[in-house]
């Protein structure tokens, strides 16, 4: 392929001060307070008493070019030309004028790019790649995230939950939406061992990595009529998809037995409690493409009890140590199984080793 | 102008408030018939309830190890636009903030060589450009380090840093994230682009303990603000917020308090700043009468990652308090000395927090030169299986 | 009248308030060689710091693998006359109440046979008589038959259940801790002489939450009152210790209940007892006034340790609540399907403990036919490691 | 040896109504409350109005049954001839005649055994054989809990401290004495790798059970000039002694490098706080007989330092959970090292995951 005759490398990305409005760079480091002036509406206030209004806006966070050029114009009409997204996929304009703040909102909400988000509200949600573009994809990412998302909507636009409440997506084990600290995660699952193509063994993978890669020791090199290649042990495998991902003859994608768990409780800032992993509240769930509603509901009773229930600025994970597990699944009506209880590395560590319970 | 495929299950996601991605997809695909097959592909993966993507052997571009994710399609007769739809991951400038000048830059770029579809952004924090043939990879590298930008990290590698916008826009910033992210992401680009670790390492910084990039989480190097000495407070502010009544001053923030450190009386705020363990949420309700004190700096923890293999994990403290001041020196000495150590002795797709919990935290950190102290952990050791280094006495 | 041993060092721990152990086997050396001998030893371990005794081979009673711990000196030259020096466990009463009459009965074998050097009692409860020759067992073992004991267990078997002495000389007591204890003492006499377990089983019965008998620390199965209903509360005391000022109601018992479900606004005392956890603190503080409901029962736990191998346990919840009531059939019957289960999977010198850790409880659980309820947990796993059983759907 | 003609077994213990005083067979379960009414005397107070008064003395545990004896005289002289023994080795003489009281408590203190042992005291410390009578023991047992008794006295006769505080002593990792979940525990500890007697493998040990014995896997099977025998990966050996309980062979004990760790924090009631294990503070002290001085000074220090600083009620670990491990430290001027970092098997759980910490 062409290759450039003074070719650059290892140039990094531009620098930042290139693309902060004058606001910014006058008031860098010297922010005073901040308030949320109306819901996806922040409005920053400097020592030296200047403004900055953002406004926060939902993306699907897979954005055709199309869509990043009418950004670009609507920066352009209300910014200055300056905007920034968030570690949640948000998109923000960054306004020095106040005045253009409604006009911005309603120009954002016309081209169907809702405006909120922000406080305690439901934002954007963490997610992955799914059937888009992933290879190991139990689900589908981005259509289970716009399914979930209609149906919560009015949490984005509204700032009536008891505190922030977060809800993270990722299409394996692999996690690569993060989602073991949520409020709320929605995982994709594999349920079976890999359907292994000895043939693609030997051209496709080392046997030795492939062994290896399993954290359970299930797989264990075999010669399958004269092939080089590996069997694993039904027994031992807990479908994490390792070894596919180091070896793409394990095939792991099964229409029939993948599918999505849903977990709680989890955080990540320091504010009052630790940050917790979420823990697991629905071990599977088929796929149901195109909206899967068993998983809209099911996010959505959670969503609903939690807002019901937990007090002012109590995140779920905070809300459930509060009135403790058993209350939770009570007021879900999510059945406790044996799966909910841990049988891996720590799982010693998880049994109630006390009597401190609410007797029922 | 091509013909759309026929999505009629695809098309349900069209409906609704939330903004769709097959809105975008459709977007692109008039004009892009790699987009226009990508549709096809999702509409088979919504019928057959699986995906169709096949992991890509070692593609990129040259004297880079990372920065591209090969993948191709499981089905090239049907989608032969598809048939090769690699990733680039374009490392965002700190903080992910832009003008529409430079984005439309971007655009223009992948318009002509690629998808017409991104993602804004990836997971680690990069400017995702969705989908392109091998041939256009060196062509696009070319012209966006043209327009002055370079690609992110992949595999085995130092990942694309990334950081909350900090100082740019927050008043409790502890240190100026994003100079540190930008100043780290030049400093180390040939890690970044040259995959020679055991297994991928990942850096965010965080402003203060609220942790807006979920560092402590996501990162296997955890920057997080903090402080040293007592909050500020302006006593007439928090009068206000009393009054004001939208909340209850003792239920939610004294109340709330993890170590119970602070007391009202009806009129004044007092704490024990001995006490304040700088969780940030009295900060976080009052951000008018509160703020972080003015010794600043940060904590630095090592080791967060996903479950692959021995379940997931929290970054760990290694050092409490460290001023987060220009040229960042303690900071990449501490970044080389882990590296060299993990470089040298962890195993092929040990993530170092993995890493740490095989060696030992008391051996890692005699390793690379820090002092154990209370403060890295939750209570000493409750086993008696203590490996006694005899010599030493 | 044998001549005392020199033990000068040893005779150091004469001097001191605290009663002497050395003066207890003073007591018994002027009558007792073995005594004398044992003072020898100490002096020579004092002076070398080091012991000197053998593990024993299998010795004990005629049809008993347990109830007897061999032992023997490494000096029997020097030290003849605890050349052997065996211990005998003997199965103490319920609830450790003795009259002087028994005791004195007690004491006469072990005059005619032993050292006259007893522990009262060993730490699983037994009474246990110090130091003997191996000819002497027998009829050591049947002069106590005699006077109505029995011997306790040692080795892979039941071991000698103990209990507090709960409704015999306590308030709190949730269900009668030595009928339970006496029974199952008495009903599983077989599995307590005979080991034909995986390793040891202890029982242990606390009467309420306090768990006097350390139970949730000490014992494979911890048997712990607690109570269903409502604290039973006299607000007339609850005023007296308000006004007697010995502690501070609002900060010492309010504020110190774990699940903050009390409150007092300086007359009365309201419990929210839905949230109470059954802790025991505020009727501890308030003996007078509170007492455990009237609905009462226990809690069984299972698989509490020592270190060894795999790092100390502590009791997990398996039965959240059970009334404890004669002929106790459900306990019994626990028991059995945990012995039949555990007998036949768990390793040699696996505790049961550790069995439901490699096993997992979800098993376990299901083996032993309890239905896994979120009482048994902190919180729900938080790895995706889970074993689907596809079977079942 | 002789055995009995008509030999009884398994008649189980004697039925403990056979030893119960009237006022509590009158009584049993029907309790209605308790006093103490001076250190180391409580009067229980039935529905029925009758009191029971309980004087609590300590003993060595280790006891002679000339000492038995007499304590049978004073049952008989104060206590109508009843008395038991405590979960902690204290007797109590069980008193139905408040006149009485006074009296037995003056005999026991002549007699040289004290009263005291309830309420906010240290009472007596749970512990083991030692070199009296166990084979693994890395230190005595008695004297060392003779000699911190002695120190801490006044704690047993009053009632001063915040909250109950529990010691207790093991000889060896066996832990007999179960200390792994009390206020202070003292633990005996080798700290090297077993000295293998490869002449006496053969003959008092199987070399299968030996080798599996080891948590660790650090012994291996091996064949030493002709005799099948082991050997132990020292790097691996954590000196545990379970292969020393299999077989008496591989010896531990040894005068230079065994002696006693501390450990603090633990509980086992559900009062306030769950159940909590017990934490390492030192890690290692030398044997040091006949009086244990650098033990007996380690324990003191932390006694009063909690004592100094628990809140009213709070037991050790609920004070240090309070103020935290550094402060615990600091207080106590004990040295933090990497020894008291865990790295066996959940070693990452107690890593500090969260900045919840107080700036120094
Ligand atoms: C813009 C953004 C940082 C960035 O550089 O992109 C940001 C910005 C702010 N965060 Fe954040 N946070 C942002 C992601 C996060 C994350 C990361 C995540 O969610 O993955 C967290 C951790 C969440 C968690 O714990 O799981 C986060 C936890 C917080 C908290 C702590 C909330 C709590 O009670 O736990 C605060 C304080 C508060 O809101 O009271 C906070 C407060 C704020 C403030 C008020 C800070 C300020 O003074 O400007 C900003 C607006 C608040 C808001 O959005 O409600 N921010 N914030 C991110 C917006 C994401 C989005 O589009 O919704
Ligand atoms: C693109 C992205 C997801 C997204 O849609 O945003 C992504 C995509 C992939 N991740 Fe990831 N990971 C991405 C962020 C993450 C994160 C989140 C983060 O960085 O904050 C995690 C969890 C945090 C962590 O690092 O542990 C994550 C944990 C993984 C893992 C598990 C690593 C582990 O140690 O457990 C793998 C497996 C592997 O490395 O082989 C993985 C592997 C992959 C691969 C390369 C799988 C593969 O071999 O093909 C995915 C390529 C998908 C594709 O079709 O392009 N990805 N991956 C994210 C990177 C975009 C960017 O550069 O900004
Ligand atoms: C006598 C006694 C200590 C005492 O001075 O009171 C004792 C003494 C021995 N214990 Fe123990 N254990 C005694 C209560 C305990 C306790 C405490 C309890 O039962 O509440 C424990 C901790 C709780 C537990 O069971 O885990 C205990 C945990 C052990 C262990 C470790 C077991 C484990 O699973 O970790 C061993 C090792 C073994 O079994 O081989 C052990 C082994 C031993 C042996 C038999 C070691 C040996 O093979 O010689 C000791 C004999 C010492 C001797 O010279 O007589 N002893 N042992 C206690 C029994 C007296 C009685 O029957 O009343
Ligand atoms: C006699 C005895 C039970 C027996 O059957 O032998 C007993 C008897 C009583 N205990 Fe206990 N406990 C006895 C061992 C225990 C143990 C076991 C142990 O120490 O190994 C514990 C658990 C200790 C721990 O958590 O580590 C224990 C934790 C309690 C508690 C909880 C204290 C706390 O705040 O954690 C109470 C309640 C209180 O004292 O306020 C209690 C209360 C009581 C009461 C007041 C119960 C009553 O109403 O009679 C009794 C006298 C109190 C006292 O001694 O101060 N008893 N008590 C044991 C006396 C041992 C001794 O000689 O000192
Ligand atoms: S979570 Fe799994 S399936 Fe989804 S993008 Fe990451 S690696 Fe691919
Ligand atoms: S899926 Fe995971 S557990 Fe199963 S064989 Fe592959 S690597 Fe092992
Ligand atoms: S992490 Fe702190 S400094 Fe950074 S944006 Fe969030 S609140 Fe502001
Ligand atoms: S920051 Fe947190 S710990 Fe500190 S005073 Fe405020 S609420 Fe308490
Ligand atoms: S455990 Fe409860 S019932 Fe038993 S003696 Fe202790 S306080 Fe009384
Ligand atoms: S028993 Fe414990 S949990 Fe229940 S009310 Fe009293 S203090 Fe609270
Ligand atoms: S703790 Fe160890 S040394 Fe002490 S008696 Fe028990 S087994 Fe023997
Ligand atoms: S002492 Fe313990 S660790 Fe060392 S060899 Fe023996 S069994 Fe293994």
């Amino acid at each position: 392929m062409p290759v450039a005759k003074d070719r650059k490398t290892d140039i990094g990305p531009p620098h930042y001060e290139n693309f902060l409005p004058p606001v910014i760079k006058k008031n860098y480091g010297k922010w005073k307070y901040h308030e949320i002036v109306k819901p996806g509406v922040l409005m920053h206030v400097g020592e030296s008493g200047d403004k900055l209004w953002s406004v926060r806006a939902a993306t699907p966070r897979l954005a055709s070019i199309e869509t990043l050029r009418l950004f670009a114009d609507i920066a352009d009409e209300f910014a200055d030309g300056y905007m920034r997204w968030t570690s949640r996929n948000n998109i923000e304009f960054l306004i020095s004028d106040g005045s253009k703040v409604d006009p911005c909102i309603a120009k954002l909400k016309k081209e169907g790019y809702p405006v909120g988000g922000i406080g305690p509200s439901i934002t954007n949600i963490v997610h992955t790649q799914g059937w888009v573009h992933c290879h190991s994809a139990a689900t589908d990412a981005s259509g289970v995230v716009k399914a979930i998302m209609d149906d919560l909507f009015p949490y984005f636009e509204d700032m009536k939950l008891p505190g922030k409440l977060r809800i993270a997506f990722a299409c394996c084990l692999n996690m690569c939406g993060a989602v073991h600290c949520s409020d709320i995660a929605v995982l994709g699952v594999h349920r079976r061992a890999p359907d292994i193509k000895h043939d693609l063994m030997a051209k496709q993978c080392e046997i030795p990595s492939t062994v290896a890669a399993c954290p359970t020791g299930a797989i264990r090199p075999k010669t399958i009529d004269g092939h080089q290649s590996v069997e694993v042990i039904q027994e031992q495998c807990m479908y994490c998809a390792n070894c596919y991902t180091v070896c793409p003859a394990m095939t792991l994608n099964d229409p029939n037995t993948d599918g999505i768990s849903i977990w709680v409780g989890g955080k990540v800032s320091q504010a009052r409690h630790e940050p917790m992993f979420s823990k697991l509240a629905i071990p599977f769930i088929p796929n149901n493409p195109p909206r899967w509603p068993e998983v809209v509901t099911a996010v959505k009773k959670i969503v609903e009890v939690y807002a019901a229930n937990a007090r002012p600025f109590e995140r779920m994970g905070e809300w459930i140590e509060r009135v403790g597990w058993p209350k939770f699944f009570e007021l879900t009506d999510i059945p406790f199984t044996k799966y909910h209880i841990d049988d891996f590395t720590h799982a010693g560590e998880t049994f109630k080793r006390s009597i401190h319970f609410r007797q029922r | 102008m091509v013909k759309l495929r026929e999505t009629p299950k695809v098309d349900e996601l069209l409906k609704g408030p939330w903004p769709s991605f097959v809105k975008e997809i459709k977007k692109s695909a008039v004009s892009k018939p790699a987009a226009n097959d990508l549709l096809g592909v999702l509409e088979r993966s919504y019928t057959e309830r699986i995906g169709h993507w096949k992991h890509g052997g070692i593609v990129g571009v040259m004297g880079y190890g990372g920065g591209v994710i090969g993948r191709y399609n499981d089905l090239p007769e049907e989608f032969p636009d598809v048939a090769h739809f690699h990733t680039i991951r374009v490392n965002q400038p700190a903080g992910w903030f832009y003008t529409s000048d430079t984005i439309r830059k971007v655009c223009d770029i992948w318009d002509k060589y690629g998808s017409g579809i991104t993602n804004m952004h990836g997971s680690t924090g990069d400017m995702v450009l969705l989908g392109c043939n091998t041939d256009a990879l060196e062509p696009i590298f070319s012209e966006l380090t043209a327009i002055g930008y370079d690609l992110g990290g992949s595999g085995s590698d130092l990942r694309t840093p990334s950081c909350c916008c900090g100082e740019a826009r927050c008043e409790w910033a502890c240190y100026d994230t994003m100079a540190l992210t930008h100043e780290l992401t030049m400093h180390f680009q040939d890690e970044l682009h040259r995959p020679a670790f055991p297994y991928k390492y990942k850096i965010k910084s965080a402003g203060c303990p609220n942790d807006c990039v979920a560092s402590i989480a996501r990162a296997d190097m955890s920057i997080i603000g903090t402080w040293r000495d007592g909050i500020q407070m302006d006593q007439a502010e928090v009068a206000k917020y009393a009054s004001a009544g939208a909340f209850d001053m003792q239920k939610d923030v004294v109340d709330r308090c993890p170590t119970k450190c602070m007391s009202w009386d009806g009129k004044k705020l007092a704490i024990d700043n001995e006490n304040c363990v700088k969780c940030m949420h009295c900060i976080n309700v009052m951000p008018k009468a509160l703020a972080p004190g003015k010794d600043r700096g940060a904590a630095i923890l090592i080791g967060a990652k996903a479950p692959i293999i021995g379940g997931a994990l929290l970054s760990s403290v290694v050092v409490p308090f460290l001023k987060i001041e220009e040229p960042y020196e303690d900071v990449k000495e501490l970044c080389e000395a882990i590296w060299d150590l993990w470089g040298e002795h962890g195993k092929n797709r040990e993530r170092v927090g993995e890493f740490i919990q095989r060696i030992g935290m008391g051996n890692f950190l005699e390793q690379i030169g820090l002092e154990p102290i209370p403060e890295m952990v939750v209570h000493p050791r409750t086993n008696p299986y203590i490996f006694f280094e005899l010599g030493e006495e």
